[in-house]
């Protein structure tokens, strides 16, 4: 039988997503400063904190599903920045397609990455290859697939997908934005990291932590 | 960082607090959120609703602008970032008159995303809202790619002229119509020559030399076309009325409603100077003024810098402009 | 410096330039010089006429009050210096329309010999002038000394009362009555947070530390009551308030209007957070309030900062303050 | 017979004013800045410039004094801030005592002297001590008028103005100024030079070269 994410672990890992946000607003804002308004930092940190409280104070009643459904509303009155946005786009439609499970396999978790990446896609109307955290959730979530596909380990595919999250990050730093407040910065992006591609390098590290 | 607040968190609410404290005869706030502003007498029956939203550290951009004869709600996020969807369902419902919502807001991509949110859940709840977007800088993208540029002090306008065909008795595609109209006949450029700071950041958005200014910049400090060397009134006058006539042509014998616009920090003397450099590259091209607006109508806070807007009118949007609005921030009779 | 202007010697022709090509149908000026502003459509015959003037750098004071309501005329100095008593005559005699003319600016040396040299002068030419100083500032002098103090943001309170009243038509004595009477019952206390640059002198008039601020300053950068530490918007709003509640002394149950003022380079949403704690101390101690007027009044150019102004209403000040007027920078409906 | 001065000697002596009042821009504008508002040496240089202008395009005509007074009203129109205003009431009260000649012996320019005095302390109603203008002009006409009184040259009794008025100006230095905007910024004035003495001086040194 194949491996199986409890409620449990579902609800520490979103503690943990939301304390890393927290952790990390000086690193994200000062990212978001240099091809942006400067607000990345402190829209995540808001929404890590909610996401913290909605945790410790919502219990999941047999529906991970809706649980994450709720979490996603919840981040997005906590902050509401085209990142955050689509961050509560992401846990909306990926809760959507678990709805009434109380654990996970490896299909689910691949479903809701599938679902998330589509989402935001939707969401955001943004393409691969605009600079955007598209580049580096789109090939993690494919990555996750395979590797599920293939047999692996949860673990196993969780890494995968980290891998495959940090090398489209890089592979997108040398373009030029195309696409939100960084196309504006326009020919001075090329180089610099998309700082959505990072925040979501950061927020997959800490959940397979 | 110099700025008079208490706590960096505290900086959007405790603002709210003192605009509804200010102003109770003529705003109030929907659902129990201060993030919900909306004109006190509302819903305004059988007249079409107009909602704009959008990060704080404009004023008066957005909400200033809620009043008579102008709009009817305001959906306020934190400092530069979008309000939630929720937030412009609130204002919404609140506001709905019968006759429809327009959404009138800036070309962001957080703006965008929530307030398409909103739009479809108010539609489940037969709101029919329909949505203008601002795409007024011409500094953020080329004619080619005109639907990419960003919105900044232009929405006044749209507002305006939206504002007066709703107080008018326009239907919803009346409404809707005037606030294309207004936008697809207006301009704007900026340049800043000081950065700001986000109160929760702590530190500058950017940095900018002693002797430089950012041509083009937007009113988040995204950046424009060009970092240079400081220059004269004139010379940088000319720089932004030599874009935005480009872009917009207007035609010799055309009238235009000019609007030199402070981004915080710039005296009004200096927008004077400014106003007077423009106005005489309009007289020289033959092109008359309908109507001056000069002053702060919408800032990136503490930012040093200023953006003319040109909007060419005809008879029709003429007289949406010089229709009355009364607002805690626009008062025209 | 970082200015937008051309030579700083033309900073205020300039200026006035663009406001008198800006707002052709409510402003001219007379005797061909622009420095004498004066209302397009006087003299207003049977009206008593109320002239200001002062240096520049302050817009919208001062000759941004004059408009219907307000006054008819104002002399415009150089840069925080006094015009000259023939700029005065100058705008005196264009105004004056038949019931004489009343003088209502601040308790500035330039300003003070200068107005009385044009007031002898005005008297061989047969036209009655009273004069009204404007002492608000209570950070300049101590209340045993009142007359000593400076005239700052309270002015507008005195430009506005006098002015409906003689819009009113009321008579030469009532006019300088009711600019008398607001100003008994006005007091202002301001803070600045960074300096301003005289054009012409190219480097800042006073410096201050990246986190002092200086309590009581006044609007050409004058010093006044301490430096301090940066404090909290709450804590600097106390400061402010209870040095002007102890001076001015209302009772429960009495009606203010309320001034927040910012300096120039103040954000609005700062203005607001100040008007919160003000609005409270008053609520506090059951104090009204019956106009809250938050926004920029009185400045010094690029300085950051911001004063507060409390004027107690009877029932005559209160109607004074909320008859219409309009000029280009102050429109009340 | 006693020392003649010429108008073309008064037209030179206005004229090397007006010429030091733009050179010390800078330096006087310094000392505005620490206990004013920072315009006198603004104010003093477009007077400067105003009285060199007028100088060179108005003729005597046979009245010395009344092209004073014409001078003073031409610098109130070039510059009115406290010290301007009563720069030019100085030339008009003095040119008035004057009025007729066409040239000016000793005890005419003593009478000038106090005339322009007294007029300054009647327009800006500020007492000695006040630490103004007054304390270094007031004891420099006295000064001036003993010194002709005694049959000194007019060399030597502008020699002794222009130390009464220096030893004026350091009198009031360690005092708290009493008038004007200087008054606001109380304490903070004692031991800083007053800028209206200083300019007092430095145009008496001009005239006396
Ligand atoms: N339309 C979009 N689609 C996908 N990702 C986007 C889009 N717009 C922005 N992003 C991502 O969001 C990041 C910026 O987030 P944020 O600071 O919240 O945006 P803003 O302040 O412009 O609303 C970018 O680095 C990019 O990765
Ligand atoms: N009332 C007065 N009487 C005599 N001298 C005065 C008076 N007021 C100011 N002064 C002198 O003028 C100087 C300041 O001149 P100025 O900068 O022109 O004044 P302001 O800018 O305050 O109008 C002071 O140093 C003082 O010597
Ligand atoms: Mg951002
Ligand atoms: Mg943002
Ligand atoms: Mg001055
Ligand atoms: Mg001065």
């Amino acid at each position: 039988m194949s491996e199986m994410v409890t409620a449990e672990a579902v609800v520490a890992a979103l503690q943990r997503v939301g304390a890393e946000l927290v952790a990390q607003e000086a690193y994200l804002t000062s990212l978001d400063q240099q091809m942006g308004d400067g607000d990345l930092g402190i829209t995540l940190s808001k929404i890590g904190l909610a996401l913290q409280e909605f945790a410790a104070a919502t219990p999941v009643e047999d529906d991970i599903g809706k649980w994450l459904g709720k979490a996603g509303m919840a981040a997005n009155k906590a902050g509401s920045s085209s990142f955050g946005t689509l961050l509560a786009t992401a846990l909306m439609r990926g809760g959507k397609v678990v709805a009434g499970k109380t654990t996970l396999n490896g299909a689910d978790l691949a479903a809701m990455f599938a679902a998330a990446d589509a989402g935001v896609q939707e969401r955001g109307k943004a393409q691969p290859g605009d600079k955007t955290v598209i580049d580096a959730l789109h090939p993690a979530a494919q990555a996750f697939a395979a590797a599920i596909d293939a047999g692996q380990s949860l673990r196993a595919a969780g890494e995968a997908a980290l891998t495959a999250a940090e090398s489209g990050r890089d592979s997108v730093t040398p373009l030029r934005s195309k696409i939100g407040r960084a196309s504006w910065v326009g020919e001075r992006t090329e180089g610099k990291v998309d700082p959505g591609c990072e925040a979501f390098v950061v927020m997959l590290r800490v959940m397979l932590r | 960082m110099k700025k008079i607040l208490n706590q960096p968190a505290d900086f959007v609410p405790e603002m709210l607090e003192g605009l509804i404290l200010a102003h109770p005869d003529q705003l109030s706030y929907a659902g129990g959120d201060l993030h919900c502003i909306v004109r006190a007498d509302s819903p305004v029956a059988g007249k079409v609703a107009l909602a704009t939203g959008g990060g704080s550290g404009h004023l008066p951009v957005f909400l200033g602008y809620v009043g008579k004869g102008m709009l009817d709600g305001c959906a306020v996020g934190d400092v530069f970032a979008s309000p939630s969807a929720d937030q412009m369902l609130e204002v919404t419902r609140r506001i709905h008159g019968g006759k429809g919502v327009v959404y009138i807001y800036g070309n962001y991509g957080g703006d965008v995303m929530n307030f398409d949110m909103a739009a479809e859940m108010a539609s489940f709840e037969d709101i029919e809202v329909r949505t203008v977007l601002v795409k007024d800088d011409v500094a953020s993208a080329p004619p080619a790619e005109a639907g990419r540029r960003r919105g900044v002090a232009g929405m006044v306008f749209a507002f305006k002229c939206a504002g007066a065909k709703a107080d008018m008795g326009g239907s919803l595609d009346e409404v809707v119509a005037a606030a294309e109209k207004a936008l697809a006949n207006t301009r704007t450029m900026g340049v800043a020559l000081s950065p700001c700071t986000v109160p929760r950041a702590g530190k500058p958005t950017f940095t900018i030399g002693e002797d430089e200014m950012e041509i083009g910049m937007g009113i988040h400090g995204e950046p424009g076309m060009k970092r240079e060397k400081l220059q004269s009134a004139d010379e940088i006058t000319e720089r932004m009325m030599t874009a935005i006539l480009d872009d917009l042509q207007p035609a010799a014998g055309d009238k235009l409603a000019v609007m030199v616009n402070g981004l915080g920090a710039t005296p009004p003397e200096e927008l004077y100077i400014i106003y007077r450099k423009a106005h005489q590259m309009l007289a020289e091209r033959r092109i008359g003024v309908h109507r001056a607006y000069v002053g702060e109508y919408a800032t990136s806070m503490e930012m040093a810098g200023a953006s003319i807007t040109l909007m060419r009118v005809d008879d029709e949007l003429a007289a949406l402009l010089d229709y009355p609005a009364h607002t805690p921030f626009f008062v025209q009779v």
